[in-house]
């Protein structure tokens, strides 16, 4: 069978590979690529825990060939934090408690920066749309939904000390 | 009953403040280290063939066309491992297991063969390539049936199985309780099944087994919430052929969700094994959804038979269940040894009554072998689900508000230590608290007028109450073992001379935060800052022995055995403190993280300085060092409780359920992270939204599981799952050290009843009083189409 | 979950897409991939070949002419999502897409891809029998226009030649002869016109229970003039009730003010015609009549008829508002 | 799984019964059906290749036909093995041939159809459809060839 040659900028670094025809793009990304911040948890596209953005766009990478991708610019949670440590979102979700196993947590955190990249205000409904597909198996998803929230609010400015995560008392 | 302040500063971070968790960064950077990420040089994939067929025997296996592609080495069969003696394995309640067929296949999907390769793609190939030839025979599917006269038998492997009863057990005393039923004024009884359902964490289960060839030494990285009984039961398996315990060392790396579904050894894991030691290179096993699914342990499966005996004024007076257990073809459930049908006794709740009497059929079937807890107890879920389901019936059926009802049965607080029908000793509690604050938050009165309101315009909404008592903990060392391994838990803690903290623990976190929780518990009780202590778990030759996390029992075992250790630590250095303040120990004051001369503040010395001391300057005669260990059996079990209340409303249209709000207040004693805790209740709730309406694993007459991706078994996403409100009250456990009693499974347990009463409670006035979980739309619809409400 | 082997090939223009087609054996198209690489990784479906058509240039727009919106082949639901004019003039195309899958799987699937795979349980296939679309194929021997009901032959199979692809569906503007819901009549001035999809789903990212899709045109007087109604997953394929739409043609569905209105009011009392109510339920019950749906975890035979009926009179009210409601609403 | 199919067909009953008992004729009218020899007097080996769209299964086994030629009543039991792990598929077909006129049958089929593995487990109905898909390309072909 073919070998394609490949070339994806990952993280802003070009890898180029001879690839399969059939390789799936996140185990491109997981086995060649050595970046296993990007999990696997369905195989019938409905968990995106496998969640990565290609050319911006969030997409499971265990329903696109790795030829798919030829080309593209694609970005993993590996990527996400800035210079300073965290970005806005991945702070969000450690104050606001929006992980606990962190097994979906790649795929949410990909999810929802790609939102707020579209959306710089999204409400609670929307973020809940937006999240649909990935599947949270421990959070109840509520703090996921203020993790985006706590994130939006600090990329606009506001008052960053949102406050954490307290009970309805 | 109001929360304490916080005993320790923000800086120390001990109990009751809502630390941010120590785990996250390396989560939320991809940096965890899950079972699929670990590669190790030289390794070697293994896949697995399934049966397509539920029941049958195995007439060829032909692997020559999977051993011709590139990549495929070996293909191990039942009667590769029978040469060793492995081809079947004993399960934690001492039934026994295949790990590969050499025969007979007993469900569908359950393990044929292992196909071995270089890599996962070639693996997967040689899998699709492995023929097998077989016959298939009529599989016994429903439970009922099972125990039927002209049922085939079906552990013909067994000597002496003569029919597909597994074991019988009961609780209460049946005599007493018939005299009450056969006088009572008022009788009610409900068949209910709590269905088959599987835990689905995100990550599937998976092993990497590396056998050293030359050492005789085996790792084995696998998801395990219990890696020391593990362990174990490698040796205990595997002994014969030279795996002694000393050689094995089994470590669990970042877990992505348990649930119950990681505590039992399945046969993948075996074959991994098997393989690695044949071909000596390590072999990775990672199971997809659908063998996940399919395969590993279900939990559930109870048709229970409830009845409720009262007087006429809807006073509790008995509870008779009568329960069959559908096992699957082996009784694998991972429960306490010598509990058959686990915690279930637990079923006469939060109310007080004069007598109970439960009993359990467990049977076999042609179904994957069981069960797990699914985030609960030991079976406390099903045994909540039914009590909680038949007092809402009672109250229907006396006509009063199913919250009143619960109000006047309640256990009152004064009557803790209270010691139930069925030999429970509770160790506190405050029902009507729980009650009036859940009642509160969600604005009770005003709901069941709106309910009244929408009623008379023919629209359905409900209300639903849910009153639960759990118990956890497992346990104390006079009854509770696995394979006769006390189930007390460990911790072990060293103070660095720096006043720095390493502290291991028996236990294993999926997700609950133990790397920050338990070391808050060693903040408190040593006035270290959290910050400064590091907390490892889950390599067996590091840590200490412990049975592992499950049904809530972390923070009540290994929880009591950081503080215990800790506060050893506390004497020594008090001792310390006193020769270096030069005083007697009796003039100590201890504020955390400080010791001072009583009625001289000034004077006084940290917990670091004594650290440091303990290595540089001890007083004549001391060990040096600041270290300790302690094994901790509780006493007793803990018994959190909870009111949970729901509000639906139902689409006469489709029958479509939507939680309109639901209300948990949970008392788990006193919380050790409140941030945590509310994150733990979170999560249980959503997963009990799941059964309640989405979740379940049927089978065809075939045999054929229903469920078998996420397709069909249908986890909640953001859209389906309301915004959860909670609150709480303390009631602390007065035996554990830290008043502290669990939390993580509540939820899990309070919520279906919930929802199914608010259900029920919806169609109650056309005469339901009952709906089977989960309650989906087309149930529903049925009901209002017989109802002649459907629109 | 691992794919079996094949040969993939991204061919840069139509012409070789087509000539790959030709040439190649057992070949099959992907657009999106949502529907096929699922069905590869389960290895349900085998193709020796896949011709991934994804990096043709020129198949990814949405555009309006006079006569109808053009929705090239590897236009993905998202973007109809975004769409503007779809928004303002087709929102019955933005109900289905927003209910589709989930908005991971929405980024790449495509709206083609979703007819194309001849699933009675994919979304887009009722809608666009409610709204007359046509499916542009192109082949060897160029193009050829397929009406939507000589599309959809049966489970996974369509009107589409080995050879062919997908490369356009056409929906008649609301405006045009076609008028939203198909028909041939002219369009008289005052015509207003408007459509829905609601589909009855267990959760997000699942198949639909029932589906149903409503498109009317109603004339200046408020009767409907046109109406198209599209049934999902309710049969081996997709289903178009045509008895429902001619129970809805020619009904006066809302009543008309001030003077006009009363008159119709006493005409209706004279003749005893029947209220708008009992015409949407008639209707409804007649697209239930035309399913033929079979008992699975979604529900026995009854219930999905009757979520039939219950969804072809929920998209039928709100097709009526809608056309109520300037620019589409 | 139950599938019962009740139809009519304008030739006579002895032309009907004729087909429906002979192999050969029954497997050319199933599209996928092949029958690769006779094991013994009643039974048959074949196999059936299902292809639905991109969806395909391949199925091995046997054929065994039951006759009760005065009742004119035949039963059929297949039973075969898919391929690459595809499951089971075992079914058991009961035809009666009744004649309603010179020229016109009515043949009844019960089948009960029991398929194991992937194609049964997707919880959509798609062996119902598969199979009901079949029993209608099987009684077209037939009414095509006898009418």
């Amino acid at each position: 069978m073919a070998k394609h040659h490949i070339t994806v900028t990952v993280n802003g670094e070009a890898h180029s590979r001879e690839v399969d025809s059939r390789l799936l793009l996140v185990h491109l990304i997981r086995d060649e690529l050595a970046l296993t911040g990007t999990h696997i948890g369905c195989d019938t596209t409905h968990c995106g825990a496998c969640t990565v953005l290609v050319d911006g766009v969030p997409t499971k990478s265990c329903t696109v060939l790795a030829v798919q991708a030829d080309g593209a610019d694609i970005g993993t949670v590996e990527g996400l934090a800035g210079a300073d440590g965290m970005s806005a979102l991945q702070e969000g979700f450690m104050q606001e408690h929006g992980l606990q196993c962190g097994f979906c947590t790649p795929g949410m955190l990909m999810t929802g920066t790609a939102l707020l990249a579209a959306n710089a205000n999204p409400s609670e409904a929307e973020i809940r749309e937006a999240i649909s597909g990935n599947l949270c198996r421990c959070t109840g998803y509520v703090n996921i939904v203020k993790a985006v929230e706590y994130a939006a609010a600090k990329m606009a400015g506001a008052d960053a000390d949102a406050p954490a995560a307290e009970e309805a008392n | 009953m109001s929360d304490a302040k916080p005993r320790t500063s923000a800086k120390i971070c001990g109990m009751g403040h809502s630390m941010k968790r120590k785990e996250d960064p390396r989560f939320l950077q991809g940096k965890g280290n899950y079972i699929d990420d670990i590669t190790l040089p030289g390794m070697l994939w293994l896949d697995i063939v399934r049966s397509p067929i539920a029941y049958g025997k195995i007439v060829n296996i032909d692997a020559s066309k999977a051993l011709e592609i590139d990549g495929v080495l070996a293909v191990l069969t039942g009667k590769d491992l029978e040469a060793y003696n492995l081809h079947w394995m004993p399960t934690l309640m001492s039934d026994t297991q295949m790990v590969l067929p050499t025969d007979t296949v007993m469900y569908q999907s359950q393990e044929v063969a292992g196909v071995i390769a270089t890599s996962r793609y070639a693996a997967a190939d040689g899998v699709a390539a492995v023929e097998v030839e077989y016959e298939p025979m009529k599989p016994v599917i429903d439970p009922f049936q099972a125990l039927e006269d002209d049922a085939p038998v079906l552990r013909t492997d067994k000597e002496g199985q003569e029919d597909n009863r597994i074991w019988h057990w009961e609780a209460g005393d049946k005599e007493a309780t018939d005299k009450i039923f056969a006088e009572a004024d008022v009788v009610v009884r409900e068949k209910m099944h709590v269905p088959r359902i599987h835990v689905a964490s995100i990550e599937t289960c998976g092993c990497v087994a590396d056998f050293n060839p030359v050492e005789g030494h085996l790792t084995v990285y696998m998801t395990t919430q219990a890696p020391h009984a593990i362990r174990t039961v490698l040796a205990l398996v595997a002994g014969h052929v030279g795996l002694s315990e000393e050689k094995i060392r089994v470590v669990s790396p970042d877990i992505g969700g348990g649930f119950g579904g990681k505590v039992p050894v399945y046969p993948g894991y075996v074959v991994a094994i098997a393989a690695s030691v044949v071909l000596g290179k390590p072999v990775k096993w990672i199971e997809d959804r659908m063998e996940n699914l399919q395969a590993d342990s279900f939990a559930r499966d109870y048709h229970m038979d409830a009845e409720v005996a009262a007087d006429a004024s809807g006073k509790i007076r008995a509870l008779r269940i009568k329960t069959l257990a559908d096992h699957g073809y082996s009784d694998a459930q991972a429960a306490p040894s010598k509990f058959p049908a686990g915690l279930f006794s637990i079923c006469t709740g939060s109310y007080n009554m004069e007598n109970a009497y439960a009993e359990v059929d467990a049977v076999y079937t042609n179904k994957p072998p069981g069960g797990v807890a699914y985030r609960c107890s030991f079976r406390v879920t099903e045994a909540v689900h039914c009590l909680e389901r038949v007092v809402d019936t009672l109250a229907h059926k006396v006509g009063k508000d199913p919250a009143t009802l619960r109000e006047e049965n309640f256990i009152p607080k004064e009557a803790f230590p209270y010691h139930s029908p069925l030999g429970w000793e509770y160790d506190s509690g405050d029902y009507q608290a729980a009650m009036d604050k859940a009642k509160e938050m969600i604005g009770y009165d005003d709901l069941r007028r709106e309910q009244a309101e929408k009623r008379a315009r023919g629209e359905l909404m409900g209300i639903g109450v849910c009153s639960f008592t759990e118990v956890l903990g497992a346990g104390p060392s006079k009854d509770f073992d696995i394979l006769g391994i006390k189930m007390f838990d460990s911790a072990e803690v060293r103070v660095h001379p720096t006043g720095k903290a390493i502290a291991r623990f028996g236990t294993k976190s999926q997700g609950q935060g133990h790397e920050t929780t338990y070391a808050q518990i060693i903040a408190e009780e040593l006035g270290l800052p959290a910050a400064h202590v590091q907390v490892e778990e889950g390599d067996t030759d590091t840590a200490p022995y412990g049975l592992g996390t499950y049904a809530s029992r972390s923070t009540p075992t290994a929880g009591a055995a950081g503080a215990m250790a800790a506060r050893k630590i506390r004497d020594k250095a008090a001792k310390i403190a006193a020769h270096l303040l030069e005083v007697s120990e009796e003039d100590l004051e201890w504020e955390p993280g400080t010791f001072s001369v009583k009625g001289a503040p000034d004077k006084s010395v940290s917990i670091q300085d004594c650290a440091f001391a303990a290595y540089t300057n001890l007083p004549e005669g001391m060990e040096p060092g600041m270290e300790a260990t302690n094994y901790y059996d509780p006493p007793n079990l803990t018994f959190p409780f909870g009111t949970y209340i729901c509000v639906v409303d139902i689409d006469r249209g489709t029958g479509e359920v939507s939680v309109r709000r639901f209300v948990a207040v949970d008392d788990c004693g006193n919380i050790i992270n409140p941030m945590i805790v509310q994150g733990q209740i979170h999560g249980g709730l959503t997963q009990g939204l799941g059964p309640a309406l989405f979740e379940e694993i049927p089978y065809d007459e075939d045999g054929n599981n229903l469920a078998g991706s996420f397709m069909d078994y249908l986890v909640p996403t953001a859209v389906e799952t309301p915004a959860w409100e909670t609150g709480h009250t303390v009631t602390p456990s007065p035996h554990h050290p830290l008043g502290a009693k669990g939390v993580g499974e509540s939820a899990t347990v309070g919520a279906p009843p919930a929802i199914a009463n608010a259900v029920v409670d919806a169609l109650a006035h056309l005469g339901v009083t009952h709906m089977e979980i989960p309650i989906r739309p087309d149930r529903v619809w049925e009901i209002l189409a017989a109802k002649g409400v459907a629109k | 979950m691992i794919p079996p082997q094949f040969d993939y090939h991204a061919p840069g223009s139509l012409e070789e897409a087509l000539a790959l087609l030709g040439e190649l054996d057992d070949a099959k198209v992907m657009s999106g991939g949502q529907s096929l690489l699922p069905m590869l990784k389960l290895r349900l479906a085998s193709p020796a070949n896949i011709v991934d058509i994804s990096r043709i240039p020129g198949l990814d727009s949405i555009t309006e002419t006079a006569s109808f919106l053009r929705i090239g082949a590897l236009v993905t639901e998202t973007a109809l999502e975004e769409s503007e004019v779809v928004a303002e003039r087709y929102p019955i195309l933005l109900d289905t897409a927003r209910v589709i899958a989930d908005p991971l799987v929405r980024n790449r699937a495509t709206i083609c891809g979703n007819v194309a795979h001849g699933d009675p349980a994919n979304d887009h296939p009722a809608t666009m029998m409610a709204l007359r679309a046509q499916m542009v194929a192109t082949g060897p021997d160029g193009e050829r226009v397929i009406g939507v009901d000589d599309f959809f032959h049966g489970l996974f199979m369509t009107a589409l030649e080995p050879g062919e692809i997908l490369t356009e569906i056409r929906i008649p503007t609301p405006g045009s002869a076609g008028g939203g819901a198909g028909g041939n009549g002219l369009r008289s001035a005052g015509e207003q016109s408007g459509g829905a999809y609601i589909k009855l789903e267990r959760k997000v990212g699942d198949y639909a229970v029932a589906g149903a899709a409503v498109q009317l045109t109603l004339d200046d007087s408020g009767k409907v003039a046109r109406a198209g109604v599209g049934l999902t997953n309710l049969g081996m394929a997709p289903i178009r009730a045509t008895v429902a739409e001619e129970v809805l043609t020619g009904a006066r569905l809302v009543a008309r003010g001030g003077f006009r209105g009363a008159i119709d009011k006493m005409r209706d009392a004279i003749t005893r015609a029947p209220d708008a109510d009992e015409i949407i339920n008639a209707a409804a019950q007649a697209a239930a009549d035309a399913t033929d749906p079979v008992a699975d975890r979604r529900g026995s035979v009854e219930y999905k008829r009757n979520m039939a009926r219950v969804l072809t009179a929920r998209a039928t009210a709100r097709a009526l508002t809608r056309a109520h409601t300037p620019a589409g609403g | 799984m139950r599938i019962e199919e009740k139809f009519t067909v304008a030739a006579s009953a002895d032309t009907v019964w004729a087909f429906l008992t002979d192999p050969e004729r029954v497997a050319a009218a199933l599209p996928g059906a092949e029958i690769a020899e006779q094991i013994d007097e009643t039974t048959y080996s074949g196999g059936m290749s299902v292809k639905v769209g991109p969806l395909a299964a391949a199925y091995t086994g046997t054929v065994a036909f039951e006759l009760d030629e005065e009742a004119k009543s035949a039963v059929v039991h297949a039973k075969g093995q898919g391929k690459a792990g595809m499951g089971n598929a075992d079914m058991r077909m009961t035809s009666r041939v009744v004649a309603l006129g010179p020229g016109e049958t009515q043949v009844t089929v019960e089948a009960d159809l029991s398929v194991t593995g992937i194609l049964a487990q997707l919880g959509r109905g798609m062996m119902q459809h598969v199979s009901r898909k079949m029993f209608k390309e099987f009684t077209e072909v037939l009414g095509k060839e006898l009418s």
